[in-house]
């Protein structure tokens, strides 16, 4: 990468508080009594469903929402009465708002521009954020000349190239493909850190929400639902939402049976043993139910014995996809359980190439949990 | 069809397959040309082809046109009437500007209400509108007596090329009023987001994203400005301007008894002046996109203003509606003055001069709103094709309809006239010359005041993204219906804009009308006003017509701008959206 | 049986054509007249470009010069009016046209009309004469209607020139000229204009000052000693669809009870008919008594006709286009004379002479107007030596040029007086 | 899922033939000799770099662009004469073109209208099809009302409402969250296959054109690279650009070197022995180069023996990603190797929980890569 930064000295990292923030859109409760504190220089995301307002949290930051009750504080000091322009917070938006009458070069000077930088150094800059993200070349063209995906890499363009003390990234790269959807996640990871910058980043993305950001918050429906870290989250949701979300996940329904220290959750497909640390302490939630990762399953013939430390379900295959690096199975098990996303199957992940052979739908398997990947969540 | 033959070079774009039109847009471009034929080149040709006949001869010569450009005068007045022209954009601009922005960037309440006073300078009733602006400007009008009663001074509002810049500026200026405003209001409001975003704020943030995103609605407000400035004579007659284009060529057309080719060279020169305006101001704009909707975007939402802020732009809006509606208040005190003569205020008032019109006036109201709204209206459906013909078409010599449409502005009234009775009264409709019937006077009016709506609509579809169309069409709308659900739809507010224009003014056009007009049965108000001002007895009564011609258009404006806004409202982020702190237009 | 139509192109006002058709409806049941108002050139226009289907009976307005555009053209009928009583002339023009096409039905004077408390505020004595308006105290306050606008403002002009002649007539309108404001393009812009006080002073038919004063406005109208009087006329349109409504009406207003209609407030024309001054009120002006009114100087027709155009033309490029030049020139000889006059110098005045003399030059003999070289290129004739571009710039560069010289001359004069 | 089509006879499917197409804009050649055949019924994808041209080949089959060159053929009829309304092929856009001025429920009622159908059936189809994209509710809302995704939606309700023989699908599903974009998916593909519609997926979700398509184009600047099924290409690319653009792969520079009916491999990190299918016939292509992906290798201890059937090369760590299911190892071997992506590493991905311990940057590992995944490749 070319450095964007060549004459600019690095400014302390800001950190971002958001207090107990409601908002509604009319008569439409968007934000929830959100409270996050995003440290400085941190690389932050927001993962959750479509609508649960991710956006309208980004725009609340950027200044272009105002939140009904709670506030936001950026390097502790209240932004309330702040107008955007002032905030030194960019933000690449979800439906780019690239500007129609500049060409691309154009759209991306703006910001420095507006900075009023010298021509010599916006030229460069320019230059250099345009190769970031791949659209040397195209600098004259016009938004409408360009592909869906050359459109959103110049709105990237276009916010980082002022180098802004908070970034906001709404979807930046939803629209490009995994290799350069790679690449320029890695360019705007070292350019976030070679800068101290502070960003979030709104993501569908799982696999890219846990390769660049420190920390995630989990939203739903405006309300968020744990902050950690993303293997701390991947690893240990907080409830079956996070679980469900954050990947694909096995839910079975039925309960918990306790024989003095021991516990086990007992399924219509059988009772499963669980170890120490499945369990969340004191009771089990109200409509607990027993989730794991589809691989943190491996199947079997069932004549086969269950390896150790692994507890056995049996079921039928009932499909098979390929997703690429791993093949994915749906395996129909007792009528009780509740796949999370198959209706009713539980989903097994192998890494393409090592499943045994003949595991063709209607086959009967064993399905054997690895038992330390086990958790009982609620809702 | 075959696939070429592969030894075209591959670097050199072979364009062979790129369908020209569809026979629906030759279809609708054929009619557009029959009307614009029939209703305008055509009378206007055998008119306006005196130019080019030696006088006496009638043999073809262009020997006129030399003489235009070796006679002092004339030259001096191309010269008067670009400047004046020029100088009148600037000045609307300024006046136009901030009543634009602030009514629709800006949750201001009242807005429709301003929009509408702000538009009724356009609506100026002949005759007794130079008397009412003389009366207020004028050099013994209201702000000159007192003045110089308290001061001693005197502002020449109303003298010369700068009287001429200043009175049209303030009749004109509701073109890029409308027009303008029109084009704000369909701004993603993304768009501006994105750049205060990125730092700007203000007026960097006007100048940059805002202004040039409406470009299309300013350029068509401000070359409408421009070319009527041009074309316009009732004003520097008015102010005993003479040597400018317009006035040349009026003066020398309608003097009896002198078959003077001049006047209609310099129509000529007018036209192609005009279009060539209208022209250059589109090559501006080539290449250029404004359609802001991309990827749903963030609507039409309005932006709140601070207390503070509203104080200031109540103070602009007063400011300017004050000056700019000076003439209207003097008209209307006219219309109630018993004697107002060489003084700040009239020396009683009245309602007799109402009483007076009141009889007539029902039969002119209802023909007005008649001729006018007709006209309007098949102004917006030809506008709206004409823009979408060259703006969405490949027909190839689209421009010149577009041209020729524009043409209108710069023809005077009078060569309309005559040209419609010498093309149309041979023709015979059950038994009475066609020219005698009042659906010529529409026509006349229709063509006369086209161009404004074509501006308005051509601006407006410059703003709409083309992929909005493309997926109707996908969706096996057809192209009628895509535009009937879509098109039309989005552009309405253009197309209300260029309505409103050809509507309000066509309401007082006299020119034309005065030729074509058969009885007092057929009469528009603008006729009935005529009648009165030709006597020093019919000053008030004629004022009084004048009022009822404003108050009627204005109700319109009025109840249109309401569609306008209930209209915005709904496409807007929703009622109860966010607010943004802080930010000036 | 609806009573039939009678049609008139007009270019009177409301004020007139109302009454006269009450009166003509009810003095001949089994008409009603249907007014058409346009003004005149927009009048002459419609019936030249509907002849082919004629649907108007009559041609109703003031200019003469409009009635002999139709009657050139063929537009208008022969007839013979039943009225007995009126004279061949009123003042020293002809009230009918010899040939029979059109008729004078009325006169009016030209004069003076002002507007008092224009005149109070800016100090000026009530004018007189027509001489009164060319002295500096009247400067910028003075307007007038363009000759070639307004057919009966030619036909004053016309008369001061051939009353004092080709070169001293035109010396004194330039002189008036020097202290216009405005020249307008219309007859009725000149008494608007001095109804609301946009200038004080202006040159204007006796009937519109009258009429001002009815309704209402401060201001006063005075016959000079020396006015011409101006017929307004009628005429029946060739192939009129109603020719017996059309006689109907041109005899009813030559009648007694047609020309007692012009007494009326509102119209105050002066009837043709010796005979209904009798009516009259008792200050009313009477041309056929007063010789001031008209009938002091001469008008020739023939000499008229010939260089009408020409007239015209000249006046608008040495006056009306050159207005500001003028009235630059005029200024200075005003100040130079205000100088001399404190403080006398011979070579002053000599210079002030010589400006004048520059104001007053003609590009153009008497002669030469009326010669068909030059009319010929104003109408197009064969015999034109030059088009009518080249005379009009080739005068306007003529008195662009003698008004700077004067003017530079009249600036020297003042300097010398100092 | 509510049935879509409960009154419509399915209509026999479609096949789409584009035959030598070439299109330029203006002086940029987009589309270069493009030459498929997609058969009735078929699930097909479009995948391919940003602005490689995918847009402009679906606009050229609705017909919204002229090709310059050759021709398209619907059901075995050249359409360049047929307007796009005349064509029933139903198009996402990729910008959602959603109209602003009506509400989600005339959004997507629009098309039904066009073909019109009764008023109970249209109210009854909207709803289905909202229900479907999981936008009940919402139906009174203009699109400025709504977040990226659930516009997203309606453009996507929209047209698989009208089921258009040809449905063409400009990546529908970018701004929706895994979850989602999975369900949807699969509700698409069961419309698809009950309706018997021709559907052309652009995407750049590799796992997502793997799961729902039933073949592949690549494309690259405008021209297809490689044709076939989602498996074929993973696991038989046919040059080095389809290898590195499915999947992450590992991308060794060296020279083939011959012994017999044996052949190996030889880098500058160790030579590796190649399997019979592993070269191309003939001669190896100029610049060839030895490829393989991250998961077909697994990590060992340096002093540990390779497994049966693995070449082994020696490297250190050089950092670890994670990823969700699996953990990337980017593992830096000889200077003369060059990582497809990482610049100098090779990337090993292993599933989550299964890496030996110890395995932080800086130690000293050994990667067994299993031979039969091996791919000798060139441009
Ligand atoms: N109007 C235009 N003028 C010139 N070039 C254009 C125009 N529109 C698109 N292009 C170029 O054509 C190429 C193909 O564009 P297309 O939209 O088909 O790409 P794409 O494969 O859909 O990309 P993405 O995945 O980013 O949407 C791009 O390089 C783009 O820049
Ligand atoms: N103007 C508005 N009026 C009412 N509701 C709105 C408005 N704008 C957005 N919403 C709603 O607010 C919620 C949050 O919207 P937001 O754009 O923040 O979602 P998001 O998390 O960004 O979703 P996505 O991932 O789809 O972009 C959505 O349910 C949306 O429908
Ligand atoms: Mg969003
Ligand atoms: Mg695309």
């Amino acid at each position: 990468m070319t450095a964007l930064a060549v004459d600019t000295l690095a400014t302390p990292s800001v950190d971002i508080a958001i207090e107990h923030v409601d908002l509604w859109y009319g008569s439409n409760h968007v934000l929830r009594d959100v409270d996050l504190r995003i440290e400085p220089g941190e690389f932050f995301a927001f993962l959750g469903p479509s609508g649960c307002g991710k956006t309208t949290l980004l725009r609340l930051i950027a200044g272009f929402n105002q939140a009904d009750r709670g506030r936001v504080l950026i390097a502790g000091r209240d932004v309330s009465g702040l107008p955007p322009w002032k905030r030194d917070v960019g933000m690449v938006f979800q439906s780019y708002a690239l500007w129609p009458h500049m060409t691309v070069e154009q759209n991306v000077a703006f910001g420095l521009e507006e900075r009023r930088l010298p021509r010599q150094e916006i030229r460069k800059r320019v230059a250099a954020a345009l190769d970031l993200v791949g659209l040397g070349g195209l600098e004259k063209r016009r938004p409408a000349q360009l592909s869906g995906g050359q459109q959103q890499r110049v709105a990237l363009a276009r916010t980082i190239v002022v180098e802004p003390k908070v970034l906001l990234l709404d979807e930046p790269l939803s629209n490009l493909d995994a290799k350069l959807r790679g690449e320029v996640r890695r360019e705007l990871r070292e350019l976030q850190q070679r800068l101290g910058l502070t960003a979030i980043f709104v993501t569908h993305d799982q696999e890219e929400a846990n390769t660049i950001c420190d920390r995630i918050a989990v939203m739903k429906d405006g309300a968020v639902q744990q902050v950690g870290a993303p293997t701390a989250l991947y690893d240990a949701p907080r409830n079956l939402f996070v679980a469900g979300f954050l990947g694909t996940t096995n839910i079975l329904d039925g309960r918990v049976v306790r024989d003095g220290a021991a516990a086990a959750f007992e399924t219509a497909a059988g009772t499963i043993p669980l170890p120490a640390g499945a369990l969340p302490s004191g009771e089990p939630p109200p409509g607990a139910k027993l989730v794991f990762r589809p691989h943190h399953a491996i199947l079997s013939r069932p004549d086969a014995p269950p390896a150790e430390g692994r507890a056995r379900i049996s079921g039928t295959i009932r499909f098979k996809e390929f997703l690429g690096a791993t093949e994915r199975y749906g395996i129909a098990v007792g009528a009780s359980m509740t796949g999370a996303i198959e209706g009713a199957a539980i989903l097994v992940d192998l890494t393409h190439g090592t499943a045994p052979a003949g595991l063709a739908p209607g086959t009967a398997v064993a399905i054997d949990i690895a038992t330390d990947r086990l958790h009982v969540l609620g809702e | 069809m075959t696939p070429l033959a592969p030894t075209i070079s591959a670097e050199a774009a072979p364009r062979a397959r790129a369908a020209l039109a569809t026979p629906g847009q030759w279809a609708v471009a054929a009619a557009i040309v029959a009307f614009l034929a029939v209703a305008l080149v055509i009378p206007v040709g055998t008119v306006v082809w005196v130019a080019f006949t030696e006088k006496g001869t009638g043999t073809f010569t262009l020997v006129n046109f030399y003489d235009f450009a070796r006679t002092d005068l004339l030259v001096r007045s191309t010269w008067n009437s670009i400047i004046a022209a020029a100088m009148t954009v600037a000045l609307a601009t300024v006046l136009a500007l901030p009543l634009a922005v602030i009514t629709t960037r800006f949750d201001f309440r009242g807005a429709a209400l301003v929009q509408t006073l702000g538009f009724l300078p356009l609506i100026m009733p002949p005759f007794v509108g130079a008397v009412a602006m003389q009366l207020v400007f004028g050099r013994s009008g209201t702000i000159n007596l007192l003045l110089g009663d308290w001061f001693d001074i005197e502002i020449p509002f109303m003298e010369g090329l700068n009287g001429v810049v200043f009175v049209e500026g303030v009749h004109y200026f509701p073109f890029i009023l409308l027009n303008l405003s029109t084009a704000l209001r369909t701004i993603d409001r993304s768009m501006e987001e994105a750049a205060q975003n990125l730092g700007s704020s203000g007026l960097r943030l006007f100048r940059r994203i805002v202004f040039p995103l409406a470009m299309p609605g300013y350029i068509a407000g401000a070359s409408l400005v421009f070319v009527k400035v041009f074309d316009d004579l009732a004003t520097p007659l008015l102010l005993n301007v003479k040597d400018m284009l317009a006035p040349q060529a009026y003066l020398r057309i309608t003097s009896i008894g002198i078959a003077d080719p001049m006047g209609y060279v310099i129509s000529v020169v007018l036209v192609l002046l005009s279009v060539s305006a209208i022209a250059l101001s589109m090559l501006a704009m080539r290449g250029r996109d404004y359609a802001t909707v991309q990827r749903g975007g963030g609507g039409l939402e309005k932006r709140r203003l601070r207390p503070f802020e509203h104080v200031v732009a109540w103070g602009v809006v007063v400011l300017i509606l004050v000056i700019v509606l000076a003439p209207h208040a003097a008209l209307l005190m006219l219309s109630l003055a018993t004697v107002w003569s060489y003084s700040p205020l009239p020396d009683g008032f009245t309602l007799a001069h109402y009483a007076r019109v009141f009889g007539d006036s029902s039969v002119y109201i209802t023909n007005t709103l008649l001729y006018a709204s007709l006209a309007g209206i098949i102004d917006v459906v030809l506008g709206a094709a004409i823009a979408y013909l060259v703006l969405r078409t490949k027909l190839p010599g689209r421009q010149w309809l577009d041209w020729i449409a524009m043409a209108a502005v710069a023809v005077p009234g009078v060569v309309i006239g005559i040209g419609y009775l010498r093309t149309f009264y041979g023709i015979d409709v059950g038994g009475v010359p066609l020219a005698t019937l009042w659906i010529v006077i529409v026509l006349a009016l229709a063509v006369r005041r086209l161009p404004y709506a074509l501006r308005a609509c051509y601006a407006a579809l410059q703003q709409v993204s083309v992929s909005l169309e493309e997926a109707a069409e996908n969706l096996g709308a057809t192209k009628a219906r895509t535009i009937r659900r879509i098109v039309v739809p989005l552009i309405s507010g253009g197309m209300l804009a260029g309505f409103i224009s050809s509507f309000a003014t066509a309401s007082v056009e006299l020119a034309a009308t005065l030729m074509l007009v058969q009885s007092n049965s057929d009469a528009p108000l603008a006729y009935g006003l005529y009648v009165f001002m030709q006597s020093p007895a019919g000053r008030g009564p004629g004022a009084a017509l004048g009022v009822i011609a404003v108050v009627l258009v204005a109700v319109c404006t009025f109840l249109s701008h309401l569609v306008v806004e209930r209209q915005h409202r709904r496409q807007s982020r929703g009622a109860a959206g966010p607010a943004i702190p802080g930010a000036t237009g | 049986q609806a009573p039939a139509r009678v049609t008139v192109v007009t270019s009177f006002s409301k004020d007139v054509t109302d009454p006269v058709k009450k009166a003509f409806e009810q003095a001949t049941p089994g008409f009603t007249l249907e007014v058409q108002n346009r003004n005149t050139n927009a009048g002459v226009k419609y019936i030249e470009e509907t002849r082919a289907k004629n649907q108007v009976d009559l041609f109703w307005a003031s200019a003469p010069d409009a009635f002999e555009v139709l009657k050139g053209k063929g537009l208008l009928a022969k007839h013979q009016p039943k009225a007995t009583g009126i004279p061949d002339k009123i003042g020293a023009f002809p009230i009918n046209d010899p040939e029979g096409f059109y008729f004078g039905f009325a006169a009016s004077g030209y004069g003076i009309m002002w507007n008092t408390r224009y005149a109070r505020a800016n100090k000026l004595p009530d004018p007189k004469e027509w001489s009164d308006l060319a002295k500096p105290i009247y400067f910028d306050h003075v307007a007038i209607a363009a000759p070639s606008r307004s057919g009966t403002t030619h036909l004053t002009i016309e008369t001061v020139l051939q009353g004092e002649g080709w070169d001293q007539g035109w010396r004194t309108v330039k002189e008036m000229a020097g202290n216009f404001r405005q020249v307008t393009e219309r007859s009725f812009g000149v008494p608007e204009g001095v109804n609301s006080g946009q200038f004080g002073v202006g040159i204007v038919i006796d009937f519109f000052g009258f009429s001002a004063q009815a309704a209402g406005f401060p201001v006063k109208f005075v016959y000079p000693s020396v006015t011409t009087i101006v017929p307004a006329n009628v005429a029946i349109v060739a192939n009129a669809p109603n020719r017996a409504g059309a006689e109907a009406f041109i005899d009813f207003l030559l009648s007694d009870k047609g020309q007692e209609v012009l007494l009326e407030p509102t119209i105050r024309r002066l009837p043709v008919n010796p005979a209904t001054y009798a009516k009259a009120p008792a200050d009313y002006p009477n041309p056929f008594k007063d010789p001031s009114l008209g009938s002091r100087v001469k008008f020739d027709p023939d000499v008229s006709e010939k260089r009408t155009a020409v007239v015209d033309a000249l006046f608008d490029q040495l006056i009306t286009f050159q207005l500001d030049n003028l009235k630059a020139a005029t200024k200075a000889i005003h100040e130079a004379e205000a100088a001399l006059a404190k403080k006398d110098n011979a070579q002053g005045r000599a210079l002030v002479k010589q400006a004048r003399d520059l104001v007053a030059a003609m590009p153009v003999t008497a002669a030469e107007a009326a010669s068909p070289e030059i009319g010929g290129a104003f109408t197009g004739a064969k015999e034109k030596g030059a088009r009518q571009a080249e005379l009009e710039n080739r005068w306007a560069g003529f008195a662009r040029d003698n008004y700077a010289s004067a003017k530079a001359k009249a600036d020297e004069a003042t300097r010398l007086a100092k």
